[in-house]
């Protein structure tokens, strides 16, 4: 009796293997997978160096958002105010380089920027009990004007003293030419995977997704998890803006714009629930994988300007068919 | 309060309107004891059409207002409301103009004349390439009636016939697959779709720019594009006709990584805007349309080409 | 060691936030958690000498939500190393009143004294810190997470040197397991919440409480979705915590449950106390009399 | 003994009073009515019949489609593709109209679009168990393209032998000097919330929302109510179309861009829940009002219009603060 | 009236359907429970002549999750005017059982007869349209409805002419009054579902049952969180349903309940039956034996 009392207890239900194809960001993988064979056989140009350097490299910015984004979706929240804010940090950054200061000051006063948005949108929303989605609407559109102010609503493409170090940090490809965005990219997407499975931050983050009165009744401090976690993705936005700003070399104050339904829309795609409770980081890049791979295919396979949308919206949808399909097999 | 001259712009978002905007300032600078004085507004977003005429109506309501000057996105949207407003100040259109039939909606015209700037861009690509060939036409906005008519302009030039919505060989010009491209005004996108039209087409000729986006809004990956067919473009066998002079454009002209720019003067009709309403209020005959001139750069005038 | 004293050792435990970045309030009963693991916890049984001290004393408690009031009027104290069975009929404010208790409500008129000192709680984890622990009628699940994840909800074990720590999976699945046999429940620690049967859902809200070492334990309703064998299990784990001092307070409608394990029964109906008497002095007959109104009042 | 019972069970928990005030609806709209007043006092050209008149139908358009947007929400969804749909809709109208065709013909056409449009996203939603946001943020693509496609891209503005017919509809003022648009507004918003209150089909969509498991398992059809919700949903969207255009004269490829978060803005702001099972009718009436006002007001107070997002962004958030703080204060 | 008949009223009801444009399936047991309201319902206990018919025959049915045997192999039948206590471990597939006999998952092997022809179902309302109400152990209540509302899910009594109809709010809250008063619960029809105590909630979901004229009536712990006088309200509503020719299966962790009120105790372990026998031929303490494996099979 004993003993399989132990059996019982030691058992588990599904293994690794199992775990991860039932999951949606798998069967999101092989859609991205699919689609660039298929390119490499009908056109040309998509399998060369300079078109997966690009792609990779467009990848990074909607990547970058969505892994803050994502956090933000497990504990059943919304941020729509990411594309604004980067925004924002972008001319923060361009403006105080600029006026002359080198540009660990402008790093550092974009990021501040962010953090103090974060901030304040995780206050209202945790500490106020504001619906998310008014709190980071209502951001969406102070913040995009706050950057209007700062700027006089005029393009900045002139970055003072470190110029130069700033498109170098976002142009560069300073690691076996693998485009400097793409690394940080990695190193963040790793660094929020880590997060997610490995600290009491990141259980925390899901406790409060799945069940936020029982997190609060175990004594998690949900709200103080949810302000870090809306700050978490300002920042986000945040890195992302600094990095294009060094990419485009220029910022003008509708960049950005529209940027948040494609991060959530990555985010979700890659298995992310507006629910709460499930998310990874991994999922997020898939999401955002697939939109860039998309988006590029339109370009070299010469779709027609009219019907892009459709192919766009299309394979949105059929990306995530896969994971239905499998769904509905399974529940048969 | 003093009365206004106030200056409805398609939307907020676009440094262009805030060259306007600028030239507007000046005007109340120089003119601070003035008793009018000029108000710029105009909804958050380009593409929002509707909250541009709900813009109108809020101003042709207002006490305050003593002329209005607008720079309708959609034409027609902008008639129907001056229609059902009847307003008693002159209203005048600027920087983009109602339908012909609509004229009379309006007292005048002050801005760029597009269809010309477009044709303009389409001469320098002509000259340079004057045996035709391959052309991808970058646009902005799908709705954007300034930029369509810039990009006519450059078509009838470039075939030598009107009105045709793609070139499939005329005057020796074809566009080729999954162009034009519309960008929705956003630099990096414009940049990135061009990059992956010069991939799929190793082969192509001429780029032409109907709004100066990609060159401004994205001046690096710009840059990066076309660094290594800066030789090209330099002989003339590849051609780049982009339109604006906005931010970083002049100095990517002065690198030899465009052909040709061709700019508009928003400063100016900013500026100019304020007097010609005067004058519509006091009821001097006011000319119509009242253009403002193009500034045209290539590599060797670039530091000549902008008017001051 | 005393009652008061392991108080102490919960809520004076600042020093284990040294050295550390993030000094979350549920990180001390994990630590004293850990410490207990590790073998230099509290020796069971200690609490003998407290055993008569009033641990908390309620006065005059009411609690309504709008036009209903749930619970009225009611005073009683708990004492150390006793059980409290807490009856009534569906609706009588029992659940109401063990949530006041655990800060999840705030009682709208009265006081609560705990170990004599006047306390008044905002949220559920002040009452974790002054040493209640509770097992909610509702379970308080996260169906997201496993089985063991949701035992050590608050006070995750970590290991790792410094300011890097990372979760001790191992450890708390090894230690959910060990909790979950000694409930007798098949409950598998890896599997999520979600799946699970009504009574492996009942015994992860269960192990919760035998992570830390309370004052108090109130248990609302915690055998009315398991099996004959586990109820068994649950009684014994009563028994225990009154053996090492600790105040329980079990809500049941189980009859033969209260009869065997508490010392004392309260019984409440439409929000009043109807009757606070020992065991011994009562019958179940008598108690269902109250329960139903037959009995107005003793 | 069985009197008790008896009363108790006819009790009511709190009176109709108690429940009009406890909704944020009531104190969205006290925000509302304090912001006219304001605004009467401030500027002389607020409470001008001819503002009135401009402000009321404004309003109407995102209020038609928050209306529907209210369904989906309640029963935990979202729709995304209302903007697109709606210009699709509008195109539908303005082509068949222009290629001859009578106005009930147009009518119809677009009508049926709207139903088809929406039938596909809520057989997606409801039967193949996709995610809403990814199949509306799909159609949001897919509407627009092929919008663009049936119109070639071109502005329409002419309308057939009933051009004026049509005008008339969506500009006229048939009924005391109150805006045609507005009369559909308040014919539909009361439909609505006579759906919701009185039918089964609105207790459905109550009841899917709050648990649509339980939903399930007690016999409520749930995947067919989904499919409807959506439908009327894009009906809705396509009823704003049509009037829309019949007040604007023109249709563009541009219309209705980007109005989904203000449509959503505005079924949240009145009190429906995104994580579903709250919402009615009235709220978002007055969610759309509110966004109107402020925006109108920014233009006669003449604001900045570089600080016009943060106020409007500001006002968004004030407007549920109202009622934030009352919940702070009862659960004090 | 046979159980037959009953059962074709339920299924034969498309002229119901007739002048009505949404014909959704819950509408039909809405009419059925509407006549009976009126009075023109079958009369109670008119099952007597069906009591030894097999109702409902199931042939070696399992279920899986993933690599958990929840069920395994298990054959019973059940008969017209039976009750059938079904007991076990937690996690044995009490549950899992009961959900595949109410359609809410598909068997992964085995077969299901009810009155002799095989039936596949796909969604749970096939089950209730075949007469089979179900009591879920997770009570299946939307929080965000009344209870009167909760109640009537799925089927809504409507008033009004023609397809214009109206829900009809009035005789909901005093049926579902009148429902709560024959079980002797304090539940208020007006309040929302959210905010009742853990038994008010049980009542509500028991109260469902109490309908419609179901041919089985299956209830998962349905006594679990109600109070001692509520078990008795339960246990004969069990027994009336009984006499009117109902199977009932009464899945329930509490001895006395199924020894009061079985016909026949079926004990499950481990997904396997391990005991059918009618309860005169046994006893409690063989029953807990079953449970906990210390006997291993009958
Ligand atoms: N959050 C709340 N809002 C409004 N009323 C509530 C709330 N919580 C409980 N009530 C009401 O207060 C009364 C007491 O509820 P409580 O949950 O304390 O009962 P209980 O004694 O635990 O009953 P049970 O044995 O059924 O669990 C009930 O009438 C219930 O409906
Ligand atoms: N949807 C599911 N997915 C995976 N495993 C499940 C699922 N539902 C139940 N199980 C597992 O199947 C087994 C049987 O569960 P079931 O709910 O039938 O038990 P039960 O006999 O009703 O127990 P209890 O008395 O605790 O309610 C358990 O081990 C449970 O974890
Ligand atoms: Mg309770
Ligand atoms: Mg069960």
């Amino acid at each position: 009796m004993a003993i399989t009392l132990d059996q019982t207890i030691e058992q588990r239900q599904r293994n690794w293997l199992s775990e991860v194809i039932s999951g949606q960001t798998f069967w999101v993988l092989i859609a991205v997978v699919l689609a660039c064979i298929f390119l490499s056989f009908a056109t040309d140009s998509f399998a060369t160096a300079k078109n997966l350097y690009n792609i990779t490299r467009n990848v990074t910015f909607v990547a970058i958002i969505a892994l803050g984004m994502t956090l933000v979706i497990i504990t059943g929240g919304i941020d729509l105010s990411v594309g604004s804010v980067l925004c924002l940090c972008s001319m923060v950054l361009a403006i105080t380089m600029n006026a002359g200061y080198s540009i660990e000051i402008g790093i550092a006063a974009a990021v501040g920027t962010a953090l103090l948005v974060g901030a304040f949108n995780g206050v209202l929303i945790a500490y106020l009990d504001f619906p998310p989605f008014v709190v980071t609407l209502g951001m969406l559109s102070i913040a995009r004007s706050l950057a209007m102010v700062a700027s006089n609503n005029t393009v900045v493409f002139q970055f003072g003293p470190d110029h130069d170090k700033l498109l170098a940090l976002g142009g560069g490809a300073w690691f076996f030419g693998i485009a400097n965005p793409v690394l940080y990219m990695v190193v963040l997407a790793l660094l929020t995977g880590f997060v997610l499975r490995w600290t009491r931050f990141g259980r925390y983050v899901f406790a409060i997704g799945g069940n936020e009165h029982a997190a609060t009744l175990t004594g998690v401090p949900v709200r103080r998890i949810k302000v870090a976690v809306y700050m978490v993705s300002a920042l986000s936005a945040g890195i992302a803006g600094i990095v294009q700003t060094g990419w485009l070399g220029a910022v003008t104050t509708n960049i950005g714009a529209g940027m948040e339904l494609q991060v959530i829309a990555a985010a979700v795609i890659g298995g992310a629930n507006l629910a709460g409770g499930v998310g990874t980081a991994f999922g997020a890049l898939v999401g955002a994988a697939l939109i860039e791979v998309i988006r590029n295919s339109l370009g070299l396979l010469g779709i027609n300007a009219f019907w892009q949308g459709t192919f766009i919206g299309g394979a949105i949808v059929l990306a995530v068919l896969f994971d239905r399909i499998r769904n509905l097999r399974q529940s048969e | 309060a003093k009365k206004q001259l106030v200056i409805v712009v398609k939307g907020l978002d676009n440094p262009f309107f805030e060259a306007i905007n600028q030239g507007c300032q000046k005007w109340n600078k120089e003119n601070a004891s003035a008793e009018y004085e000029c108000f710029y507004t105009g909804p958050a977003s380009t593409s929002d059409e509707a909250g541009e005429a709900q813009i109108v109506q809020d101003m042709l309501g207002k006490a305050d207002t003593a002329a209005i000057a607008i720079s309708p996105s959609n034409a027609k949207l902008i008639a129907q409301t001056l229609k059902t407003a009847k307003p008693s100040v002159p209203v005048m259109t600027l920087d983009a103009d109602l339908a012909a039939d609509d004229a009379a909606l309006r007292k005048t015209y002050l801005g760029t004349d597009n269809y010309l700037m477009g044709a303009r861009i389409g001469e320098y690509i002509k000259k340079a390439k004057p045996k035709g060939g391959t052309i991808c036409t970058i646009e902005g906005n799908p709705g954007a009636d300034n930029i369509l008519r810039r990009a006519q302009g450059m078509r009838d030039t470039l075939s030598g016939k009107k009105g045709l919505a793609a070139l499939k060989g005329e005057g020796g010009w074809t566009e080729v697959a999954g162009c034009p491209v519309f960008t929705n005004d956003d630099g990096a996108k414009g940049v990135q779709a061009m990059t992956d039209i010069l991939a799929a087409n190793p082969k192509l000729d001429a780029f032409g720019i109907m709004g100066g986006w990609p060159l401004f809004g994205a001046p690096q990956p710009y840059r990066d594009l076309f660094k290594p067919m800066a030789d090209k473009i330099g002989k003339n066998e590849f051609v780049v006709g982009a339109a604006d002079t906005i931010g970083d454009e002049v100095a990517i002209a002065k690198e030899g990584l465009v052909t040709a720019l061709v700019g508009q003067r928003p400063f100016e009709m900013g500026y100019k805007a304020p007097s010609v309403m005067m004058d519509l209020i006091a009821g001097k005959p006011v000319e119509d349309p009242v253009f403002t001139g193009l500034d045209e750069c290539t590599k060797d005038t670039v530091d000549t080409c902008i008017q001051k | 060691m005393t009652a008061r004293s392991r108080g102490q050792l919960i809520d004076g435990s600042s020093r284990f936030c040294i050295n550390e970045r993030n000094c979350f309030s549920g990180r001390r009963s994990a630590e004293r958690d850990r410490r207990r693991l590790a073998g230099d916890g509290m020796p069971a049984g200690s609490g003998e000498d407290g055993r008569l001290a009033a641990v908390l004393e309620l006065t005059n408690i009411s609690k309504h939500f709008g036009a209903i009031q749930a619970v009225n009027d009611v005073s009683f104290s708990l004492e150390a190393g006793q059980v409290v069975g807490l009856m009534g009929d569906n609706g009588a404010g029992k659940s109401t009143l063990v949530k006041m208790i655990a800060g999840n409500f705030r009682p709208s008129e009265g006081t609560m004294r705990l170990e004599g000192k006047e306390i008044v709680m905002h949220r559920p984890v002040e009452a974790r810190q002054h040493g209640i622990e509770i097992v909610h009628q509702d379970l308080a699940l996260c169906n997201n997470l496993t089985a063991a994840a949701n035992v050590f909800l608050g006070r995750e074990l970590r290991r790792g040197i410094g300011p890097l720590k990372v979760l001790d999976y191992k450890t708390m699945y090894r230690r959910a397991g060990e909790i979950f046999k000694e409930l007798k429940s098949e409950t598998r620690p890896r599997d999520l919440v979600k799946q699970m049967s009504g009574g492996q859902r009942q015994a992860v809200a269960i192990g919760r409480t035998m992570l830390s070492e309370a004052k108090i334990v109130l248990m609302d309703e915690p055998t009315a979705a398991i099996s004959v064998r586990q109820v068994a299990e649950v009684l014994n784990l009563i028994r225990e915590l009154r053996d090492r001092g600790i105040a329980v307070v079990l809500i049941s409608h189980r009859m033969p449950d209260v009869f065997t394990v508490a010392d004392r029964v309260i019984v409440m109906r439409r929000g009043r106390k109807v009757a606070d008497k020992s065991i011994a002095a009562s019958s179940p007959e008598e108690v269902t009399g109250l329960i139903t109104g037959a009995i107005e009042q003793v």
